[in-house]
This record gives C-alpha cells, structure tokens and sequence, in this order.
C-alpha cells in the first residue's frame, strides 16, 4: 500500500513523459482518483495497528532505507493525497497542451517525492528526495516563462541548494556522532555535545530556509506569487510542508532526545511569532491578490513553528499533547485553504486577466461562487469555528495557556486580526460595486467547483478532530517506546 | 612526508577556493573552479576513494567546467567582466562559522565505527562484489532510484524552461581545422572504451554505472562540439526512452517485488538483475547527463565559434 | 588520523568560503560556482569520515553518498545555469531583481 | 633494490621538468613561449615520472595502462595547445597580461 504511493505516480510521471500526447492530463487524472484510496488505506492501516516501517530492498536497520509510517506521516500523506488530488484535476481542465506536457511529469515525479518525504526515516534519502522536490519546485514555478516567474524561480533554487548543503552537511556530522544514518535509530543516540550541537544548527538552518521562516522567507511570495494557479497552490500548500515536517520529525525523535533543542526551541518561536507579524502586515498592503495569498503563507508558515517551544524545552510536558495536535493541524488546514485560495484567484485571473485587487470591484454578483470561496478559506485563515484553522489555533492557545509561556498568545491572537483584516479587504473590495462595468469571461464549471471543494475541506476537517488527534497520539507513544528501548 | 602531502593539498584547495570567490573576472573564476575540481580528486585519491575521484574529475572538472565555460560565453562575453564583490564584511561571521565548526570536529570520537561492519556483512548476500557498488545498487537503492529522478527532472526542467520538447541542441559548424578533426576521430573510441571498461569494473572494483555514464556523456558533449548532430539527431521517442531507462528499470525492479509480496526493491540475488539494472542506468546518466550539457542552449544556431577554446 | 582533522577542517573552510561567495556576489554564475565549492566541502568532510573507520578501510556507504551527491549537485547546477542563461535572455542581466534580493534581506 | 633506485631518479628527473615547466609559464615573455614551456617540459616530466613508476610494478597491466595515460596526456596537451594557439593567433591584438 505505502510502496503504492511512491510507485503509482512515478508510473505515471514516465508514463506522461513518454506519450506526451492529447491524453497526457489523464496521467494525472488517474493518479488523483488512485492516491487519495491509497493514502486513507494507509491511514486506516495506522489507525487500526499503529506505527509500522517497510525495509526497501528487504535490508534490515541500519543498512537499508525505511520507510516509515505512523500518525504524523498520515496526516501529511492524507494532506498531500487530497490537496494534491483536487489541484490535479483543476489542472486537467487548466493547463494548454503545451504548459501541460511539461506540467504532469514534473508534477508528479514531485507528488512522489513527497510522499516519501512523508515516509522518511533515513536522513541521507531525506536529502535526495528533497533535492527531487526543491527540482521539481523550481521547474514548475518557472513554467509561465515570464521573467518574474524566472527570477522567483531562481531564487527559490540557490536559496533551496544552499539550504540542502546545510542540511547535508549536518547528515555528515550525524553520521559521525551515531555511525548511523536512520533517524529513528539514532534517537537516543547522540550525546548532546558539540558535534551533535552542529548537526542540529547545520540542519536546522537548513531545513527553515526551505521551509521560508522570517529571515530566509524572500524567496517565498515571488515564487508561487509568479506562477500559474495550480503551482502556486502546489508550492504554497505541500512544498513548504516538506521541509516542516523533516525538521519536525528530527526536532522530536533525534533532537529534543539529546537535550540540545532549548534555546533553539525559544529562538525558532520568536522566529515564528515574527514572521505571523510580519507576514500578515505585508499581506495587509500588498496590490495583488496573489502576493496577499503568498505573504498570508509567510505567516501561516510562521504559526507551525510555535510547535517548537511547546513541545521541546519542558521534556514530557503535559501540555506537548496539544500542541502536538496544533502544528500538523495547522498544516493540513493551511494547506487546503491556501490551495483554495490560489486557485480561486486564478479563477479570477481567467475571468478578468488580472488579479490586481482594485479591478476585484462587483465580482461578488459575477463570480459568485469563486467569492464564496474565498470567504470560506478565509473564515479557515482567521481560525474562525468550526474550520481546521479554528482548532489548530485552538490546540495551540490551550497550550500555551497549559504551559505558562503566554507571550506566544501574541501570534494567535494578533495574527488572527489581521489575518481578518486581509481577508476582508479581500472581500470588501469583491462586493463593491463597481462604478464601470469590467468585462468578465465566464470560468468553466470545474474550475469554480474544485477551489469550492477545497476550502470546504478546511472547514469540514474541524469536525474531525477526534480521529486526527488520536492519530497523532499513536505516534507519540511510538517514539517514547523506541526511546526507552536503547 | 604523507603528512605534508595533505597539507599542501588542503593548502592548495583553500586557496584555490579563495582566489576563485575573490577574483574579479568570471573567466578566471570559472577556470579556477575546474583546477579546484582536480585539486579534489587529487584529495580524493589521498582519502582513498578512487571512485570518487573518478567521478570528481569527470563531473567537477569536465562536465560542470563545460556547463559553466559554455554559460558564461553565453551571458557574458569576454573582455565586459568584471565584479565588485559586495558584502565583503560578511566574510567574518563565514570564518567564524567555519571556526565553530571545525573546533566541534574536534569532538568527533574517532572510534565510532560507521555502517562499515554492516556492510560487510550484507556483502555475504547480495551478489555484487564491490562495497561501494553495492551500497549504491542494493543496499540503498532507492537513493540511486531518487538520484536518476533528480536527474531526470532537471532535464523535464530544462525542457519547461526551454519550451522544447526533445533536445535539440543547434547544430555548430564542424571544426575547420585538421586537429579538431583528429582528435575527436581518436577520443571518440577511447572514450567508448573506457566507459565500457568502467562499467564492467563496477562490479568487482573501484568503477560503475555512474563513472561510466560521465563519460560516455563527455563523448557526447565533444560529438556535439565536433558538429556532430548527436543526441539532437535522435528521434525524440528514442531519446526520451533512453533517457528514462534506467529510472524505469529500478520501477519494474521495485514493482515485480510488490507483485511477490515482498518489501519493494528486493530482488532476487542473481547477477542479472542487478547488471541490467545498472548498464540501463548508465546509458540514462550519460544522455541525461548530454543532455544537461546540450540543451540548454537557445534554439537557433549561433553565429560563430567552431568549437576551439 | 591528523589526515582526518587536516581535511575535515579543510572540509569546513571550504563550506564557509562558498557561503561567502553565496553572499557577497551579485553575479549568478558566481553564485553558483560558490555553491558548488560549498559542496565540495560538504563532500570532502563525508569522506574524511569515511577514513575515520577503525577497522582501517574506507566505510563504503559514505563513498556511495557523494556519489550520489555529486549527481544531485551537477543536475542542480546544470538546471540553476540554464535559469541563469534564460534571465539573462531575457533582461540581459546577470543578476537578480534587486528590489527583493537574496543580499537585501539577507542578515 | 636497482628499480627502485632508477625510479627515484627518473622521477626526480620527471619534477625537474615539471619545475621546469612552471617557472617557463610564470617567466617566459609571451603566450607562445608560455605556451612552448608548459606542454613540452610538462610532457617530458609526466613521461619520466610514467616510466619511473612502471619499474616500480611487477604487474604488466598496470606498466600498459600507465603507458597508455602518458600517450592519452600527449594527445590532450598537445591538442590543447594547438587550440590555445590558434586562439592567440586569431586575437586582434596582441595584448600582454
């Protein structure tokens, strides 16, 4: 099943590579009906029997790679199965034959690597399979051939490479600490001294530029700013989760284990309070609406990393529960807004030929249902109830009142009004009445429905807090058992 | 005496590596980087690992030395180069970190045994005989799987950016001179040859499909230099074949595990397998590797320039 | 075992010195070449470690991962190169936007 | 005992030429004497180290394939050199570095 993954939309990247005819978007359009069935069997996998790894090439620890699979990974599976399932299909219908031949095996050579990314265990393979990501990244932001798109994309690459060497060389001084490369093998190894003190700030480093926290955000809004639709809502929505997820998983199993993740911890949350800040001002003046939505993942990206002084300064800590929840929480459910989102506006570039917001005047009477979209996915932006976005910030303020640490409230709170102040200029300017008629093209009917589908799933997944919260519990027993057994 | 070797070399690399970040000309820079890549195998071969000085020498000098000389008479002819470097105060928190860094290695233990032991015992199983392509067949497959995807991609990535849908790199005018003429007429065999011969060293002793695949790619390149249409002359179906063979030969691999219900990539240890395997690999590496180094150019032929530098 | 320290602590100068030229040049080819000598640093300090085994060989594993990288590196670079020379087509600049650079923000 | 002997002068034969070669490149006026002083005195100094190796093998692979690489060395410099210049030639002026 979990091979399945992997192994489905590589077929499907040759297949689209190879016969690069009419037919090409039914590559992906398959993958999307196939992924999603495969991710929640796996998902139902774990939920039913708990964490479980694969050996590839039938290699036992720590010679072979595993891969591995347990609640966060699921969750993040099911993310990228869902998001990227719908974004597929709103491709199918979005793309000409020629941005399209070069669009489906790119993409889905990236939905592979993803899915391993989401499976990893062995911090070398985490490497490669980043690199694959931040390619195939980069190739797909540049895919308009405009100069901004070139230049967005550009950066998005050197800043990634200089990123990957860091992490990389932080593998090396991991490696040379543990002489092992499986990280949750290596939990409990390390020894907390200086060697494992580089490997954490090398990686570290690495992983945060990737994943665009504050200082090394600049290359983030360009890139999915300048791109078509359903890349920005590919980059913004998964490519960005990767790199959290791998720095989430050393933080915890390798990291937090050895004792040195305490002041980092603290550093991270400052980080992230400041880009929720900073992220949501530059979202409150920006012209477009695409470098609103861009600016507004700057700040989303920022709320994940309140996870870190949650849960690694007080080892066991009774509130690490929540906050646990809150972060994959706050993932999936920016995810699926932010993917909305990106493909609303790209509706509205398709109707009027520009997403500046001051021609958005009157579309609430003309494109009613790309308005409500907005609206919905919005209302999951600001954390209204009952959306996803309400019970990750929800998580995270039990826990940051649970943990006496209250100045982290800073960023839910403020960072939720003005979150609300962007998206109602958003919606204000789409209500107003404009004073000249501006000529609209109509959007075909799949294209309104799948960015609609979307935010009502990061609406709909605050009801299903139950199971995802046991989910992630699974794994934390899973960790804290393999810690005790040396 | 062995001792003086390495510091000269490590000499030499730092200061290479400094006089290529300093220097005010591109070109320059550039060239230094290609005796930076052969300073590096030279470290190489000092930390015995033959493979990978092979493959430095290939790559880090020839082919990356060609991408960039090609590049930079693209973006920047000569004589209108020069460059303020900026930032120039940033140089001491670099040497600071790089202090940091060196005083942890201090701390490394240097008898931690590193997956060696693991190795040699999975060397008893798997039916390739050599440690290092072992590792990078069978035990950690799946890395070699992701790389030709990596490489791969950036060939998918070339062609978006391109807007082309095969390579078709121009054509350049065949070299006037009897010279050009010669030596690729005795380069051209030689290099099949010892592509061939790495190939098949693979198994047993320092070589393999990745050292292989280098050079037949640098065959390609100069066929393509010599203004030999090459790979742009093959059939875009053929080219596309060739270039996903080896990535498609690991996806079978991987899927007819599936399909014996055992974890994917295990394969049954018989040489064949694991020979066909890496030969296709190879044939990838080397056209995607021509590719990279062809294709990126603009779809009309240049004016001049016959291929002498 | 001074081979180690000696080329681990090169290893570590030569990350550093491709940071630097990643930082303190405008030109695109220089920061890419800047890069590839950070990686060539990251490379040299995986097989100093390889030297370290006590058994007295060469472990293979790390071997087999800078081969592996140094393929990641060169189609990096090859693709990073070919962005480089369509900017430059198109803007006849071999820099990037400045309003929003990687040295304007980068602290 | 007597290869080794021979070994180590003809390499030590072989670095003169090759200090030889150097001070040329560095010293030497123009770029075709430059140019004469690196290929030539290089390749006599990579051709006595070649063959001062071959006597310290027994193996006659190896003594074949060391051969071989100073053969293929001959065929790179001197075409190199031939490029190189060609390329001078053809410069518009002549321009001292």
């Amino acid at each position: 099943m979990e091979s399945l993954l992997i192994l489905v939309p590589l077929a499907a990247a040759m297949g689209s590579f190879l016969a690069p005819g009419r037919g090409i978007a039914s590559w992906g359009f398959l993958t999307s009906l196939v992924i999603p069935a495969l991710a929640a069997g796996t998902a139902m996998d774990v939920y039913q029997n708990g964490a479980r790894r694969v050996s590839l090439g039938g290699w036992a620890e720590p010679l072979g790679i595993h891969l591995h699979m347990d609640g966060l990974s699921v969750i993040f599976l099911l993310m990228t199965a869902l998001g990227g399932a719908l974004v597929s299909i709103y491709s199918a219908f979005f793309f000409d034959r020629e941005s399209a031949r070069h669009f489906w095996p790119l993409w889905l050579l990236m939905w592979a690597a993803l899915n391993s990314l989401f499976m990893i265990s062995d911090i070398f393979n985490a490497y490669v399979v980043l690199e694959l990501v931040t390619i195939c990244a980069a190739a797909l932001a540049v895919l308009s051939g405009k100069t901004e798109s070139l230049q967005a994309g550009l950066r998005y690459l050197l800043v990634a490479m200089a990123g990957s060497l860091a992490f990389l060389m932080g593998v090396g001084f991991l490696y040379a600490e543990t002489g092992m490369l499986d990280m949750f093998m290596q939990s409990g190894e390390l020894q907390g001294g200086p060697v494992s003190a580089a490997a954490f700030g090398l990686m570290t480093t690495g992983l945060i530029m990737k994943s665009a926290l504050l200082p090394f955000h600049f290359w983030l809004p360009p890139a999915p700013g300048e791109a078509p639709a359903p890349v920005s809502a590919l980059l913004s929505a998964l490519v960005v989760k990767g790199s959290f997820f791998l720095l989430l998983r050393l933080w915890v199993g390798v990291f937090e284990p050895a004792g040195i993740t305490y002041h980092g911890a603290y550093f991270l949350g400052c980080l992230g309070v400041l880009a929720v800040l900073w992220g949501s001002y530059q979202a409150l003046i920006q012209p477009r609406l695409k470098l609103i939505i861009a600016y507004s993942s700057v700040a989303q990206v920022g709320y994940l990393f309140l996870m870190f002084p949650l849960l690694c300064t007080v080892p066991e800590a009774p509130w690490a529960e929540k906050a646990w929840a809150g972060g994959p929480y706050q993932a999936i459910s920016h995810g699926l807004a932010k993917a909305a989102l990106f493909l609303a506006a790209g509706n509205l570039i398709l109707s009027t030929g520009t997403d500046r917001i001051h021609y958005m005047k009157n579309i609430a009477s003309r494109l009613p249902m790309t308005t409500f979209t907005l609206g919905l996915a919005g209302i999951s932006l600001m954390g209204l109830p009952p959306s996803g976005g309400f019970v990750a910030k929800w998580m995270f303020m039990q826990a940051i009142l649970e943990s006496g640490q209250w100045w982290w409230a800073v960023a839910p709170v403020l960072g939720g009004l003005l979150t609300a102040g962007y998206v109602f200029r958003i919606l204000g300017h789409a209500f107003l009445l404009a004073e000249k008629e501006v000529r609209m093209l109509p959007v075909p009917f799949v294209l309104e429905k799948i960015p609609l589908i979307l935010a009502l799933c990061s609406i709909l997944i605050g009801f299903r807090a139950e199971e995802v919260i046991f989910l992630l519990q699974e794994h934390m027993l899973w960790t804290l058992e393999l810690e005790g057994t040396p | 005496m062995a001792l003086l070797l390495d510091m000269l070399v490590a000499f030499a690399l730092v200061a290479t590596a400094w006089r290529i970040m300093r220097s005010p000309g591109h070109f320059q820079a550039v060239v230094l980087f290609i005796t930076f890549g052969l300073l590096l195998s030279l470290a190489w071969a000092r930390l015995h690992s033959p493979d990978i000085a092979l493959a430095e020498a290939a790559v880090g000098a020839g082919l990356a030395g060609v991408l960039l000389l090609d590049t930079l008479r693209a973006v920047a002819p000569p004589g209108t180069v020069k460059a303020g470097a900026h930032f120039s105060w940033l140089l001491f928190p670099c040497l600071l970190l790089a202090g940091l860094l060196s005083l942890s290695i201090m701390h490394i233990q240097p008898d931690i045994h590193g997956l060696s032991r693991a190795v040699a015992a999975g060397m008893q199983a798997t039916s390739l005989e050599y440690p290092v392509t072992a590792v990078l067949l069978d035990f950690r497959g799946y890395d070699t799987w992701l790389e030709l995807g990596v490489l791969l991609a950036a060939v998918l990535g070339l062609l978006c950016v391109r807007r082309k849908n095969s390579i078709r790199a121009p054509l350049l005018p065949a070299p006037a001179e009897p010279v050009g003429r010669w030596l690729i007429s005795i380069l051209l065999p030689i290099i099949i040859l010892v592509g061939g011969f790495l190939l098949w060293l693979g198994a047993f002793a320092p070589g393999g499909a990745f050292q292989a695949g280098v050079v037949w790619a640098a065959g390609g390149v100069l066929l393509w230099q010599a203004g030999h249409p090459s790979l742009g002359a093959l059939p875009g179906s053929l080219w596309r074949v060739s270039a996903v063979l080896g990535f498609a030969l690991f996806w079978v691999l991987a899927a007819a595990a599936l399909i014996r219900n055992e974890p994917m990539l295990t394969h049954p240890q018989a040489k064949g397998w694991i020979l066909a395997v890496e030969y296709a690999a190879a044939l990838s590496i080397a056209v995607c590797l021509t590719s990279l180094a062809i294709g990126g150019q603009k779809s009309e032929v240049r004016g001049q320039g016959s291929g002498d530098r | 075992m001074h081979g180690f320290y000696i080329y681990a602590v090169t290893a570590m100068l030569l990350f550093c010195l491709g940071l630097f030229g990643l930082v303190s040049h405008k030109n695109l080819l220089r920061k890419i070449v800047a890069l590839n000598v950070m990686a060539g640093g990251v490379f040299l300090f995986f097989i100093s470690i390889a030297n370290l085994d006590p058994s007295g060989g060469v472990d293979p594993v790390p071997q087999a991962m800078v081969l592996t990288g140094i393929v990641v590196a060169i189609s990096l670079t090859a693709f990073a190169l070919c962005l480089a020379r369509r900017i430059h087509e198109k803007t006849g600049q071999n820099e990037l936007d400045t309003s929003c650079s990687i040295e304007g923000e980068d602290r | 005992m007597i290869f080794d002997i021979i070994s180590i002068i003809l390499c030590l034969a072989g670095a003169f030429f090759f200090l030889g070669g150097t001070v040329g490149l560095l010293r030497f006026p123009d770029n075709y004497s430059r140019l004469h002083a690196l290929t030539k005195a290089d390749n006599l100094g990579l051709g006595f180290i070649v063959l001062g190796l071959m006597f310290t093998s027994s193996a006659l692979p190896e003594i074949i394939k060391m051969g071989l690489i100073w053969l293929l060395a001959l065929v790179g410099s001197s075409s190199a050199c031939y490029f190189i210049g060609h390329y001078i030639y053809r410069l518009p002026s002549q321009e001292e570095e």
